[in-house]
């Protein structure tokens, strides 16, 4: 029995939430623009929360289970977030009030820019970015600007080095920019010769993931930083990885340029089944007046003992806005709230925990995957989900039965420059009987890759729903149900 | 760990032998490859606080702002007030979605695939749409993408785009901002805002892109694009049509209209104010055009059982397969905010938003009509169907005059003359089903005081 | 993988949700009186809610599936009524604050009040009772009492039909009764000669259930409730079964000298896995001043245009108080969400369509179970669930056997005088096409019954957990984990 | 259906369909068995409202409230203010437990189950004793239960029950209305209030069923309980300790003291006040008398598939099974309220509670502490331990100084005089973990002024 779709459900003429009839005279509708028929689901109020409570159990979440998503930090989300965000004053507030009765609203917004900009030692920040994609586009474009305010017009291109994320190639792209891509070497890190070799007048920036997605803390970042500074080029940093970071080290200190944060990972807003994220983007002196606005300012400044007051300020060369109103509020309420709650001190244990988790699972792990790169990692590690004297076994078979212990499985297939990768990334809040627990599967697994790849290709098999046919998905496109019949 | 707001659940003996298999002598040890000189910098922030503590510093800064829940209000100008069924926030505080994401692995992530699945299906049923996308941004980012797209559906020709003066100002500058990086010429913003929308037909010519308009236009004016459509698509190029999707419980769809592409705000379908986010981007298109449709994509499928399941679908077009040559950068997107619209659509279902839509309409024409009436108002586009949106044009500026409202308790329109020198003195007002009539009343009669004092 | 108690979770040292250090300078603690351990868990907060969450899912519920449970009235429990009763003003409000501060509250609950009073017809109502079995308790010492206020001393037994619930007996006792069971007549309804024949000057009462447990509305309820008042006895009605009969028949039109009503059946507070519930009692004229208090009335009358003050009033002759405050005043909200939502039209409606769903599962099924009582039924109805030609097959294993079709079984082996009863309550907020599932079950059941036996004792197989050892619980009593350990 | 709070799912034609089934021609017809006379009467009540205008309604009488959120308050007396952290609410919002019933199906029900043998593991654990049901209706009802287990205990001999005055008032008043059946005579709650529990030894004798007191007692004092109990057990009596089971997160167990029942009010375990109710009953006991414990109780258990698994058990002390012989008539409990309570003893855990008890007693005394210093005022007990609650004995009425104080905007503690004759002039104050020491500051300065006035 498969849960039935919406459309699926209900009758005709049946009525769900019901609204008041309009108190007012009613006007006449405009009968040149009105829409014939209106195919929504007929579905009463018990029938659809059913629905949507089933469907939810089908789930695996962080409230249900350990997630060690590489890349993804998919930490605890407290529930005391869930509480601060939908305080009546925050949930009603209009984006266009007026300042003066969104005092509030603008003092969360303000604290946490600063607070932001304490921990990752810049000079401003700007909340506006929708996610981290939407951070990084905003910081390439603020580099563009910067060249463009210089004069500076021939720099084309953007390096970024091949264990980069997704986002990062496609944010220099959408930013119009040229993309060469940057070896690692084999520790992991920045070949230092290739990008040598590509920082010339043209380079506009490098974007740099640091730990990176190796997990891995670039070596050599204050030469790679200056190695692009040297031929003019700014560094952007994807600062999806903070959360290896907190209070252990500031990027604006190693001197990159620009970064953003992730609220939705290291800051513990929750993931919502993709999103919303919230990618606040940071920058350096030099970069102040073109972040994307409005920003949350003091507009008067506090008189004795008084607040001050906070309204909208614009950056003088601002690239303008990002999108509408100011940010996903939502979650600056929550990742204030955390921040709050954790002080300098809870930060930095924040990090040092993530690590140790990280380390622990790669310790207990290295000895029966391949762990291609062996050094102390930061806050995930990467191994390689395959053996040479177990052909037919893929990561993929790993991931699919790691279900059948209840967990969910790492990222895999990424980076790239690792083979059948397995981004592991237990995150601070997870204890050790669990990792211990995963560990015990994950040598189960490799064992049975060995014994009984079979168990693994149908894989999983104590979940719901068996390994789904993803082609046939892509062939046979259907990407809505049949609404009309 | 034991700082008051820690959510590390190790213990000392534990972090010991963690510290021990991880050939680590302490903590810091594992942090030797930063840079000593930068290595656990102090940070200056407040003392940590306890849940409770944390709790109380929160309520008071919420009670800090004077939101619409206290005040009435009338703005709207892309962000409404509307009611959410308990049921909504219900389902939301799930955490079995609120602590997932994106939905890697399907054989255990068919809640949120399914809801994706379903949310598909609920927009193109609302948009006349083929297709729609698991969520964007939001209204703003969603019109700039559907630009982006119309860039690789003309495989980066045609680097003209128009764009409606009717068109919310945020989201032009959120194009105008995307654009930044691309040769794009941007046209039509300055049209004469009296002119029906067919004044941009000839604007449009064989370098042209892609038209955007927005339905209801930012200032609640109904208008049909059949023929605007046409005349694009005459020229080659493409139509994309930013809706309010409440409107759509009531208006003719933009499919019906011709359009290419569909983008809008979600917010209105079960999304509180929340200060402006998170918010819900709609994105949609039309058969041809899946293939170039930016984020993520979810298609029906069977599992090994032969089970009806959902998967991430077409991740060719994205950039964690594509990389620097995807459609779009987007990863996260608004997830959580697209349940909030499939459980809001579910629960109001097709008589619940046909009701509220008609409720939004009556209503605003309820107060048009008073405020019509009133000495020294006008509407400004007396004679042209609108929603449940309108602009009033009063004897003061709309600073002063919402200065003035405000002082007996109402937060007025939104000043459009921060964004159109043409509209000097006028005000964009918003009537939603949360209003009543004697609200409305109040407002009218507070109009009329505050103009003559 | 049974979910772990919640003892053998954590770790030794592990801490949950921190408060704050005291703000004022520490007393000395009273060093006799101090405890030497204190053996709580000792988990981390995503580690409990984690647990909570996953042990949650284990759970059939109304929001998860269909719930036919007879006599308990599984309805759908709105999630508006979750928001009300959770509104500061209430959550906040302590009971013994002065009237003044308090007039919401006082409101809600004389409003309920005057709300139960109409649409049961009787003269005055306490909200006091925790519930149902509590309500039958305060109406029963109102029976005593008001006998004991006349002087009349020598009434020393309550009649109770042999289809009553099991609290109505427990009740007489509890009060110091005697109880006398009086049989039913072959059409389900009280026989009137046995209830004659006890009608005498020891008569204290009688407690009838109207629906009875049958589902059946007693056919001679008025000469029932007169043969009781001419031997000077009083009537109790049982209003768990409320949910037929609302604009459907008042019990005080009827005669009932006292009543109590479930609100956590007919008026959908939910049952929270147990309770809490709510059974305000009801009385007629003659009973006022017995009823348990304080009742919440209006102690200054309004002026005009202003409100009227409640507070607090207590009956004259009053039994005395059922328990500390005043009820389940959380409970007393969500009824009273219901009821402003419901209107005389639509509680009219509940009970038809309670009555019209009990009905058609009555004929879609009667011809495959045996219908002992085959009248048009009320809300439910009860069938049994034997067959002579299956004779290894139980009421048991049918209850079972619907939990492999996603359904909760009906309420089995109750009432007593049918024979491996099945009490089958639908409620008027289940579809039909949910009906109809369920009939497609139980007919597919009645076949298995006789084709496959084994299938129905081995049941249920697609559930999690198989079937219960419950004599071994019994036997081997564990009724605590060892925490020590 | 489709008047306004409809949740009738039915449309016409589905419901012609079924009365054709059922063989009825209208919805009428089906109640020809109810006397025509008072068939369909019409009801005066409210016209139904939509969930929209209800939440409206109840939001202004909630409005109409002044709360302990919005006013300070140190009443106690039985309901107490406490932090409830998030996670309580998270867990009870879920619909699979709070949409369940009794888990009368163990196979579909473990969630239930396991909770509620959680509930009793930690009841044990606080109170020393070895079994506890699955919650009884409050502490009052839980009080008049552990009497009534006693007359089952004795078989109904020994009819002489000893209530301290040091217990509730509300909860003795309940007792006495559960007694009106029955010939018990219930002695000893008119002894001296300053006289140690050791006083209430002279009462026991052969025909003592039960000797009930409180921990701490109803004005917040700490005795030690152990000779009472010695002296009950000496006479054949019992004895029964009505606990705060904050108090226990710091206090000696009743179980180290000798008692045999131990009753309580569950609400400070996460409970909000909520005007009263619904709040927790808590009863436990030694394994002696486990098979006369009324209400529900969760046993551990294997399924067929071996696993292990719960299972209500020893039913046939229940009213379902024994009808007029069961121990109690309880049915319904307060499920809910139990899982909030489990919730909210494994969110603080071990340190968590000791932490909460701790402050609430470092607070309490510090108010103490400074009142007792006031012009003025005096502490009625000055010399007996106390947890977190004391009397405060004040220069005017207890009545005429709250309403003084609430002029100041506090909510004074409770009128003492409402029930103890010998106690005017006395107020019992509260002071819990989420009292500030400012606030306790204010209380003390406001005292000092309003008694000047
Ligand atoms: C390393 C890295 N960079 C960038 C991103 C993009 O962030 P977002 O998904 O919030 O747009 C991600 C997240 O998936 C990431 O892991
Ligand atoms: C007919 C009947 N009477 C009385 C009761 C007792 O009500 P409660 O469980 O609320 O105490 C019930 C409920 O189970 C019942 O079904």
């Amino acid at each position: 029995m498969v849960e039935p779709l919406i459309y699926d459900l209900g009758a005709p003429g049946r009525r769900g939430v019901a609204f008041p009839e309009p108190d007012v005279p009613l006007a006449d509708l405009p009968a040149a623009h009105l829409r014939s028929e209106l195919p929504l689901p007929e579905v009463g109020e018990l029938e659809a929360l059913r629905h949507f409570t089933r469907l939810s159990q089908l789930n695996h979440s962080i409230l249900t289970g350990f997630y060690p998503l590489g890349s993804c930090t998919m930490k605890y989300n407290p529930v005391i977030n869930e509480d601060t965000a939908r305080f009546a004053g925050f949930a009603h507030a209009h984006p266009l009030q007026p300042i003066e009765m969104v005092q509030g609203s603008l003092a969360i917004m303000y604290h946490l820019q600063e607070w932001l900009k304490e921990i990752s030692s810049f000079a401003a920040v700007s909340l506006q970015p929708a996610a981290g994609a939407q951070g990084e586009l905003a910081g390439v474009m603020m580099i563009r600007a910067y060249h463009a305010d210089r004069g500076d017009s021939k720099r084309n291109k953007i390096l970024i080095p091949d264990s980069a994320h997704g986002t990062n190639p496609a944010t220099s792209s959408m930013s119009g920019y040229r993309v060469v891509e940057i070896k690692s070497d084999p520790r992991g890190n920045v070949d230092l010769e290739a990008l040598k070799s590509e920082c010339d007048e043209t380079l506009a920036g490098l974007m740099l993931t640091n730990p990176n997605t190796l997990g891995l803390f670039e070596e050599h970042v204050e030469q790679v930083i200056a190695a692009v500074h040297g031929a003019g080029g700014l560094v952007y940093g994807d600062g999806a990885n903070m959360n290896a970071l907190l209070g252990i080290c500031r990027p604006g200190d190693l001197g990159f340029d620009v970064l953003h944060i992730n609220l939705h990972k290291t800051f513990t807003t929750p993931h919502g089944g993709g999103g919303p994220g919230s990618g606040p983007v940071c920058v350096a002196e030099h970069l102040v007046d073109f972040l994307p606005g409005p920003i949350s300012g003091v507009v008067i400044e506090p008189t004795e003992g008084d607040a001050p007051v906070y309204g909208w300020v614009m950056p003088k060369k601002s690239i303008g806005r990002l999108k509408a109103f100011h940010g996903q509020f939502g979650m600056h309420v929550r990742a204030f709230t955390y921040i709050l709650m954790q002080g300098a001190e809870g930060l930095r244990a924040v990090s040092e925990y993530a690590v140790l988790n990280a380390n622990y699972l790669k310790e207990k792990l290295k000895g029966f995957y391949h762990l291609p790169y062996d050094r102390t990692c930061m806050h995930e590690m990467v191994l390689e989900g395959r053996w040479p004297d177990a052909p037919g076994v893929r990561a993929l078979d790993i991931a699919k039965r790691l279900m059948d212990f209840g967990f969910h499985p790492p990222t895999n297939y990424f980076p790239l420059i690792v083979h059948d990768a397995l981004m592991i990334e237990p995150t601070e809040t997870e204890d050790k009987a669990t990792l211990d627990a995963f560990v015990a599967a994950m040598l189960q697994i490799a064992e049975e890759a060995h014994s009984n790849p079979e168990l693994l290709h149908g894989a999983p098999h104590t979940t719901k729903y068996g390994r789904m046919d993803e082609v046939r998905a892509a062939r046979q496109l259907v990407l809505c149900c049949d609404f009309r019949s | 760990m034991s700082y008051a707001g820690s959510f590390i659940p190790h213990t000392e003996a534990e972090r010991e032998e963690m510290l021990k298999a991880a050939g680590a002598g302490s903590l810091s040890d594992l942090f030797m490859d930063v840079p000593a000189k930068h290595r656990f910098p102090k940070l200056n922030l407040p003392e940590p606080l306890t849940e409770m503590e944390a709790r109380g510093e929160l309520e008071s800064i919420s009670a800090a702002n004077e939101s619409t829940n206290e005040v009435l209000s009338f703005l709207g100008a892309g962000a409404y007030s509307h009611y959410v069924p308990a049921g909504v926030d219900t389902i939301l505080r799930r955490g079995e979605y609120y602590t997932a994401y994106t939905p890697y692995q399907p054989e255990i992530s068919q809640g949120t695939l399914q809801a994706i699945f379903e949310y598909q299906s609920l927009i193109v049923a609302l948009t006349g749409m083929d297709a729609s996308n698991a969520s964007h941004y939001d209204g703003a980012t969603a019109l700039a993408e559907a630009i982006n797209m119309s860039r690789v559906i003309h495989r980066g020709e045609r680097r003209k785009v128009i764009l409606s003066p009717g068109l919310n100002p945020q989201y032009r500058a959120t194009v105008h901002t995307y654009e930044q990086g691309f040769d794009t010429t941007l046209v039509g913003e300055d049209s004469d805002l009296n002119a029906a929308p067919d004044a941009l037909i000839e604007l449009i010519d064989e370098q042209t892109g892609i038209v955007c308009v927005a339905y209801p236009d930012f200032f609640g004016r109904i208008y049909d694009y059949s023929n605007l459509a046409a005349a694009a698509h005459a020229k080659g190029a493409l139509l994309a049509i930013s809706v309010n999707p409440t409107a759509l419980g009531l208006l003719k769809t933009p499919g019906e209209m011709g359009a290419d592409i569909v983008t809008g705000e979600g917010q209105p379908l079960g999304i509180p104010l929340s200060f402006g986010g998170p918010y819900l981007g709609i994105l949609a298109t039309k058969q041809d055009y899946v293939r170039s449709l930016a984020g993520r994509l979810v298609g029906e499928t069977v599992d090994s059982k032969g089970q009806r399941g959902y998967v991430l679908t077409l991740s060719t077009r994205e950039q964690h397969i594509k990389r620097e040559r995807a459609s779009s950068n987007i990863c996260t997107n608004q997830g959580l905010m697209m349940l909030a619209a499939t459980v809001y659509l579910s629960l109001l279902g097709k008589q619940g938003l046909k009701q509220v839509a008609e409720s939004c309409y009556h209503k605003a024409h309820y107060a048009a009509d008073a405020i019509g009436k009133l000495k020294g108002y006008k509407l400004k586009f007396p004679d042209i169907p609108f929603f449940h949106e309108f602009i009033m044009e009063s004897p003061l500026a709309a600073a002063e005059l919402n200065r003035r409202l405000l002082e007996h308790g109402i937060i007025g329109g939104y000043d459009l003359s921060l964004d159109y020198a043409a509209l000097k003195n006028c005000s964009l007002l918003a009537v939603t089903e949360v209003t009543s009539k004697e609200e409305v009343d109040f407002l009218v009669e507070t109009l009329a005081e505050v103009s003559r004092g």
